[in-house]
């Protein structure tokens, strides 16, 4: 008798929708058992978990904020991956954006808040766009790895930002500390009235309609995608290759420019080391996560922004490490991928000889 | 030569090949993951493990090979993971690295807290009688300690593997095209545990080497990137061993070099000089391209092998 | 004449440690909350940290709780929402980025007293502290000045702010202070926390001829490097002579419990009002790391004269005449630089040689 | 060893064969016995309750048309599926193959037809891949090892190239070099010949019928009717997923029958054809040379067909990739519809000008993962755009259509390309160009691998195409060059030897000759 896997021809709907939930519960069961290991009741820290994550409007407020520039980036990741263009540079697509938009606001800070913010917008987009496409150009001209260039210009992005901060751009009242003059009352996000959520929800929500639109309705995503599937068909066919590249390596930088600006602008007001934060980073994660369709990444940015926002709850109440919360995520995230499996396989048992 | 250059350029390189040689470790183990055919980015997350196992190993049985044995098989245990994910259930690999990062990180950060700040006497410099005189070669090669020595040795093992052992024809034939290896007759999945664990094992061994010979001591954040340097000088080396060493050595010696600029005294901002080997490494592959070197990515890289295919 | 500028040290007349709250007839509990940048294991700021959150644990009416490894962005202003949201009676912020989102919750939460370190925002519920750890740098440079053979002292460096480059210019006062004739080398990291890549900086300064490494980092790497090398190391935040036994003279070190439970006590009383407390030797919040065997009994007597000086409140580190690196005089003789000089201190004395960037 | 030696190397006697009956013998088991075996993949059943014995000392050829489940029913028998249904006995005894290796070790070897090799390795490196039976290899002699192997079956590849610069042709030797390496005791061959030329194929079949006087039992899969009547001891005919028909090869009297009880209707064996009167010229090559190429000239009018003849890897491929836009031209010119190359090239247009059907249809004319629609695409897409907008519900409708006209099977628009067969998979790929309307056709190796019916489809949809364009036919099957091209150019090293028009008889006689670079 012997186990076989085979492929489904279509993947199981009602797999997918139990698969999470499932998978999740999983995991948590083993950090609950993690906590008790470590001495800590486990179901009331699964509780606080979730309710520092989801369970009031302040949480929830907390978790979306915190989703925002992980999905911006995560969108953007999504969109090169598309193409399969391994673009890692997202956090240094993002330290550009952050510079994009300070740009804006130091060269038209006196302006009202309908000319600063389109400027930050666009400075900010266009310095993470333009960014991107250094090893866009590097890639289709010289045809040099954009893996490996995109995590060196991660390093050589930040601290050129660091570069700024500490040089030409310290504000001389900061008492020498690293960081740019706050920005004025104009640059901030106008908020969502009775909320703290911020105009940087409704970019998400447009953006991920737009890219949606994009990759599945235009000519121009179907080139992405057939582009990433059959890089040699896609040449066959006389699709621009080189220009797609750049393309979706431009649009991707902005995206994280955009994720840059919000970090900035929202609540640091300012420019400042700490705006990185590594959602460059785990935006790879989300866009995986989520297969890379639009509407996933939203759900899965959430989910992650939620494990992060919840595990300081847990942290506040139980005293938990930090680095606990690593390896929820990392436990959650590899239980999830797992259970994927049985949403395109199934199972068949074979009775015969041997 | 002026005298007075080689002291300043002997230190330097003894340092490159130092500073190197943890990622050096990490890049061979990498490249023999990803030329079985997986990609397993959670290089960063196996160092620290490794580097922690090896730590503890050490500081409890006293012996420093043993704990660079445990650094090794630490890690090779944790990559089952990935294995367990990708292998068998087929989950996407970028994914599953990330997670095993994340995972790794916070493991050694929650079972090291209580070992911050201990000490292990762990490896010391040990020059080679005979070949440490040799002038400028010998202090800078032969007056490292044990496990750089080892890890010269690794170099040519790895590239034997690949070029003269059945092993690792069958392994680049997994990471090339799983289909032809399966119709080889070959089992493309235990084919890619092997590599993945054996990789592995190596990514391991340079996380014990930073816990062991490179800095003596436990401490969070060990590894400080230095996973990632791997994961990208893997493409640098073009997957190919001597591309490794001089990927890691280039690094490590860029890294060194820029310190050393700083100390000799300069004006120009740090946040300039850090971009150095970063910039510097994109600028020698932009060469290595213009002079035609192929890229030499395995074919199924990254990507899974399934049941009937 | 000293206290001419800002810190209301005076405010905190009563010595910390022993006052007892007499008046505070209120049995409540005090929930306090703390906030750090990095983990609390890593045996440098945030532990330093986190000892004086364990002594105000020990206070009977207090219950205290933390969050560790928190960026200083957004992140910390939702985890300081959170806490006073929880109802934190105090609330300690311990690094430099969290100034603005503090600034920030504390808006919405007027009855929570917020503290917060080593920045210069303050509001009606937000005080500021820190300590003069310049004033132990300071006696850490002499030690250093006189163990040097070379007269090149070697300083690894994080970033460079303010904090780091007070501290340099201290330590090159007091190693000047032994010997006129020695310069301080600076190598920046860029990082707080990265063992390999910050003994590394190390080397490269004893391959440039320093025989003394001193650090403002957490990580004990430096101190290994010193150690291989057989010269001689300063350490920092904690006493780290247990890295580099042959090598650690001495360190700087932190001892924050004394605010902690200074701004306790003060909230309990129900006395507590929004201030600056930069406190020093005197209030024993930073101090001198015991000396290594090998620190001769005429260098620890000098040291040891200069630290009496500076407990009993007499602080002449930045005292005149100081020059910059150019040789230009910053201070002239007989003055000594305000703290709001040294809050922004971005100039290297002479005698340093690197980059201020 | 030069190919010219090869051409000329006295062939050696064939071995006797004895009369298929004497082998056969009732009572003697089969080898192997397949047994209601059935394969579904989603809705398709591509092998439905077969039941195939294979026995040794025979060469039982397998028939039918394309997507008929002959590939599948091999690679369940070779390990590589597992069937739904069914079993395999070996020896009489019931098996089960998990992988490859347990039917290697079984004995069963198979040539695949989608290549199963590895780019980037050695010739040498493939045909041993799996095999050597030390840890350590020596890359000398595993080379030596094959050396001797292809010179001993006269299936010539240099041992040390990489397979990823080797002509199709080339990698087709190599994929049968690595079973004849094997000692197996029946071995499947999953159209071998497609892409080997007439002599090399000939040599294959010396070699297969040694085999069979050594008791091996052999499974031959192959489309041409010619080779199928001149090797095959038994026959099995397949027809949509079921074996339909079976017979020893003495009960077929004729080429012309075999088709028939393949495709249940009478099939035309040769194509008519009328010689047009020439249009335009639609392609001119006028001295381009440069990688590879020297001095070619050549030209296209409309109305007719040239035909490009040659062993793989003397220059068609660089000509084609240069007509096609692929490379540019380096010295000399190339004029298409009466323009220049760049110009042509800037901005082609998707419709009235230029189709290309290339010889690899998985991963050049269509992409392996896209679906039926959105490979129609690829070369469409203009033709379905409004605006920045895809009119996918259009295309749809038309992937349907056209799928149905040309009897693409399956023929559900949403099938991924590399789930297609071969054969469907060609139909799909010229019912997508001929779509384009194109004046000017470049078709490398059009019919290779398809059934007899899909072939006489695809030169009627050539013959057709004459009437409105220029066709550019590069093709390994001389007989095809014949049957459809009005003139054939011989191409050796990268020259065009000559250029000869189809009725001319006697000069025709020298294109052997010529194709190994002899002129007289
Ligand atoms: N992996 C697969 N997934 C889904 N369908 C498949 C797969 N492989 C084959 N098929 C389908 O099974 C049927 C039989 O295919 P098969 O390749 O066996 O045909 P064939 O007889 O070898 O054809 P050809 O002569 O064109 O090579 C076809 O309809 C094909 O589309
Ligand atoms: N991989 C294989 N599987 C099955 N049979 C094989 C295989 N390789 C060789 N044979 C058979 O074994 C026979 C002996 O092989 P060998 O290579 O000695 O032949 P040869 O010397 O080249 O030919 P010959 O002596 O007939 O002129 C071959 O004729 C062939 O039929
Ligand atoms: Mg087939
Ligand atoms: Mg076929």
């Amino acid at each position: 008798m012997r186990l076989y896997a085979t492929r489904r021809q279509e993947p199981w709907f009602w797999g997918s929708c139990l698969v999470v939930p499932i998978a999740l519960a999983l995991s948590l069961a083993l950090c609950g058992l993690l906590l008790a290991v470590q001495g800590k009741p486990a179901l009331l820290g699964l509780a606080y978990l979730a309710e520092g994550a989801f369970g009031s409007t302040h949480a929830l407020q907390d978790t979306v904020l915190k989703a925002v520039p992980i999905y911006l980036c995560a969108l953007g990741v999504a969109v090169a991956f598309r193409m399969q263009v391994w673009n890692i540079g997202a956090e240094g697509q993002f330290a550009l954006g952050a510079v994009g938009a300070t740009f804006a606001v130091m060269h038209f800070s006196q302006s009202p808040s309908w000319v600063l913010l389109p400027m930050m917008f666009l400075c900010a987009g266009a310095a993470g766009g333009l960014y991107a496409l250094i090893p866009a150009l590097l890639k289709t001209r010289l045809r040099v790895n954009e893996i490996i260039t995109t995590l060196m210009l991660n390093y050589i992005g930040i601290n050129f930002l660091h570069w700024l901060v500490y040089g030409p751009w310290k504000d001389p009242t900061s008492f020498g500390f690293p960081m740019t003059p706050q920005f004025p009352a104009a640059a901030f996000f106008p908020r969502l009235p009775g909320t703290r959520l911020h105009l940087g929800v409704v970019v998400c929500v447009l953006a991920g309609l737009a890219v949606w639109l994009w990759l599945s309705k235009t000519r121009l995503g179907y080139e992405i995608k057939a582009s990433g599937l059959g890089p040699a068909a896609s040449r066959y066919a006389r699709m621009p290759y080189g220009f797609l590249v750049c393309l979706v390596m431009v649009v991707c930088g902005a995206l994280a420019g955009l994720a840059g600006l919000n970090e900035t602008a929202v609540s640091a007001g300012r420019l400042q080391p700490s705006v990185m934060a590594g959602y460059g980073y785990t935006a790879i994660v989300v866009a995986w996560l989520a297969r890379l369709n639009p509407l996933a990444i939203g759900l899965a940015a959430l989910l992650l922004a939620g494990l992060r926002v919840g595990v300081e709850a847990l942290q506040l109440s139980l005293q938990v490490p930090a680095a606990f919360g690593g390896i929820m995520e990392g436990l959650i995230l590899l239980t999830v991928l797992a259970g994927q499996f049985v949403t395109n396989f199934r199972f068949r048992i074979d009775r015969g000889p041997k | 030569m002026n005298p007075e250059i080689f002291a300043l350029i002997v230190p330097l390189l003894a340092a490159a090949v130092q500073s190197g040689t943890p990622v050096l470790f990490a890049t061979l183990g990498e490249m023999i993951t990803e030329r079985s055919g997986t990609l397993n980015l959670g290089v960063e997350g196996m160092m620290l493990v490794g580097a922690f196992a090896a730590f503890l190993t050490c500081l409890l049985t006293g012996s420093a090979w043993l704990g660079f044995l445990a650094g090794g098989l630490a890690a090779a245990l944790f990559s089952c993971l990935h294995g367990l994910v990708t292998i068998v259930f087929l989950g996407n690999q970028v994914v599953s690295g990330l997670a095993l990062t994340i995972l790794g990180v916070g493991l050694a950060d929650t079972l090291g807290t209580p070992y911050i700040g201990k000490k292990v006497e762990g490896f010391l410099k040990y020059p080679l009688p005979g070949l440490s005189e040799i002038p400028v070669l010998g202090p800078i090669l032969f007056s490292q300690d044990a496990l750089v020595y080892c890890s010269y040795l690794l170099v040519p093992l790895v590239w034997f593997l690949f070029a003269r052992t059945r092993l690792g024809t069958a392994l680049d034939a997994a990471g090339e095209y799983p289909p032809a290896a399966k119709a080889a007759g070959l089992s493309v999945a235990k084919l890619r545990w092997v590599g993945l664990v054996m990789g592995a094992f190596l990514v391991g061994l340079g996380g014990a080497y930073l816990s062991l010979a490179y800095t003596h001591l436990w401490t969070t954040n060990l590894t400080a990137g230095r996973g990632w340097i791997a994961v990208a000088l893997v493409i640098f080396a073009f997957w190919r061993p001597r591309g490794a060493v001089l990927g890691a050595y280039l690094f490590g010696g860029v890294m060194a070099f820029q310190l050393r600029v700083q100390a000799l005294g300069t004006n120009l901002p740090s946040s300039l000089l850090l971009m150095l080997p970063y910039g510097l490494t994109i600028l020698a592959l932009v060469v290595a391209n213009l002079r035609g070197a192929r890229s030499g990515a395995p074919g199924a890289l990254g990507v899974n092998v399934e049941p009937e295919e | 004449e000293e206290k001419k500028e800002a810190p209301k040290t005076e405010a905190a007349a009563p010595a910390p440690a022993a006052e007892a709250t007499p008046a505070a007839p209120e049995k409540k509990d005090y929930k306090v909350g703390f906030i750090y940048v990095s983990p609390v294991g890593d045996a440098g700021w945030s532990y330093a940290h986190d000892m004086g959150r364990q002594a105000l644990e020990a206070m009977p009416d207090v219950t205290t709780a933390f969050v560790e490894s928190v960026p200083e962005g957004p992140d910390s202003e939702r985890v300081l929402n959170r806490m006073a949201r929880e109802g934190m009676d105090v609330i300690f912020a311990t690094s430099f980025g969290y100034m603005d989102p503090m600034q920030n919750v504390a808006k919405d939460f007027p009855n929570t007293v917020f503290m917060h370190c080593s920045g210069f925002k303050r509001a009606d519920n937000v005080g500021t502290y820190f300590g003069r750890i310049y004033q132990a740098r300071y006696l850490s440079g002499m030690v250093a000045g006189a163990m040097s053979a070379s007269g090149k002292l070697g300083y690894v460096a994080a970033f460079p702010i303010p904090e780091v480059i007070r501290g340099i210019n201290a330590f090159t006062l007091g190693a000047q202070k032994m010997n006129p004739e020695v310069e301080v080398r600076v190598v920046w990291t860029k990082t707080w926390y990265d063992p390999a890549t910050e003994k590394e900086a190390a080397k490269a300064l004893l391959d440039a001829g320093c025989d003394v490494i001193a650090q403002h980092q957490d990580s004990p790497g430096p101190q290994e490097a010193a150690q291989e090398r057989g010269v001689y190391s300063v350490g920092y935040n904690t006493d780290m002579s247990a890295f580099a036994p042959k090598a650690h003279l001495t360190a700087p070190t932190w001892n924050w419990s004394v605010i902690y439970e200074y701004v306790l006590d003060q909230v309990r009383a129900g006395t507590w009002k929004s201030e600056d407390l930069w406190w020093g030797m005197d209030k024993g919040v930073v101090d001198l790391a015991p000396y290594g065997d090998m620190v001769p009994q005429d260098v620890r007597a000098k040291v040891d004269a200069a630290k009496a000086e500076l407990v009993a409140g007499t602080d002449n580190v930045f005292a005149g005449p100081l020059f910059d690196q150019k040789g230009e005089q910053k201070v002239a003789e007989g003055e000594r630089l305000s703290d709001g000089d040294l809050l922004g201190m971005m100039w290297f004395v002479k005698g340093v040689i690197g980059s201020t960037e | 060893m030069g190919l010219l030696d090869f051409l000329r190397r006295t062939p050696k006697a064939p071995v006797e064969r004895a009369e298929p009956t004497a082998i056969f013998d009732a009572s003697r088991p089969p080898v192997v016995r397949l047994e209601h075996i059935t394969k579904r993949f989603g809705a398709v059943t591509a092998n439905q309750d077969i039941t195939l014995d294979i026995h040794a000392g025979r060469i039982l050829a397998l028939l039918g048309e394309n997507g008929a489940g002959k590939s599948t029913l091999m690679s369940i028998l070779s390990g590589r599926y597992h069937p739904d249904e069914g079993r395999i006995l070996v020896d009489g005894k019931p098996t089960r193959f998990d992988s490859s290796r347990e039917a290697i070790d079984a004995g069963i070897g198979m040539v695949y037809q989608h290549f199963m090799l590895v780019p980037t390795m050695t010739a040498a490196q493939n045909v041993l891949l799996g095999q050597e039976d030390s840890f350590l290899v020596s890359p000398k002699a595993q080379e030596e090892r094959v050396a001797a192997l292809s010179a001993r079956y006269g299936l010539f590849v240099d041992p040390r190239a990489r397979v990823r610069d080797l002509s199709m042709g080339e990698r087709q030797r190599v994929e049968i070099l690595k079973l004849l390496a094997r000692n197996s005791r029946v071995l499947i061959f999953d159209e071998p010949t497609a892409v080997l030329t007439e002599p090399e194929a000939e040599a294959l079949f010396d070699a297969l019928r040694r085999m069979a006087a050594q008791e091996k039992g052999i499974v031959f899969i192959s489309h041409k009717l010619d080779e199928v009547m001149s090797i095959a001891d038994e026959i099995a005919v397949l027809r949509r997923g079921r074996v339909v028909d079976r017979m020893p090869r003495s009960d077929v009297a004729s080429k012309a029958e075999l088709a028939e009880r393949m495709v249940g209707r009478e099939v035309l064996l040769s194509m008519e054809r009328e010689a047009l009167d020439a249009g335009d010229v639609v392609l001119t090559i006028e001295g381009l040379a440069g990688r590879g190429l020297h001095d070619v000239n050549l030209h296209v009018r409309r109305g007719e067909i040239v035909a490009v003849v040659g062993v793989a890897g003397n220059g068609q491929k660089e000509l084609v990739e240069t007509v096609t836009g692929m490379r540019e031209p380096e010295n000399g010119e190339v004029r298409l519809l009466g323009r220049p190359w760049r110009e042509f090239f800037a901005r082609p247009a998707w419709k009235d000008a230029l189709a290309y059907i290339p010889e690899d249809r998985l991963g050049l004319a269509t992409c392996p993962d896209l679906d039926m629609v959105e490979n129609l695409l690829l070369t469409t897409r203009k033709g379905f755009s409004k605006g920045p907008f895809l009119q996918r519900k259009r295309a749809r409708a038309t992937t349907a259509e056209l799928v149905e006209r040309h009897n693409v099977q399956p023929p559900r628009p949403a099938t991924q390309a590399k789930k297609l067969s071969g054969g469907n998979l060609q139909k799909l790929v010229i019912a997508r160009e001929f779509y384009r309307t194109p004046k000017l056709i470049v078709a490398e190796q059009p019919t290779q691998g398809l059934d007899i019916s899909a072939t006489e489809e695809v030169w009627r949809n050539l013959l057709c195409a004459r009437e409105n364009a220029g066709v550019l036919l590069v093709t390994g099957d001389l007989s095809e060059a014949l049957q459809l091209a009005d003139r054939v150019a011989v191409m050796y090293r990268g020259r065009i030897m000559d250029t000869i028009p189809t009725d001319d008889e006697k000069r025709l006689a020298s294109i052997g000759l010529l194709m190994a670079g002899v002129r007289e």
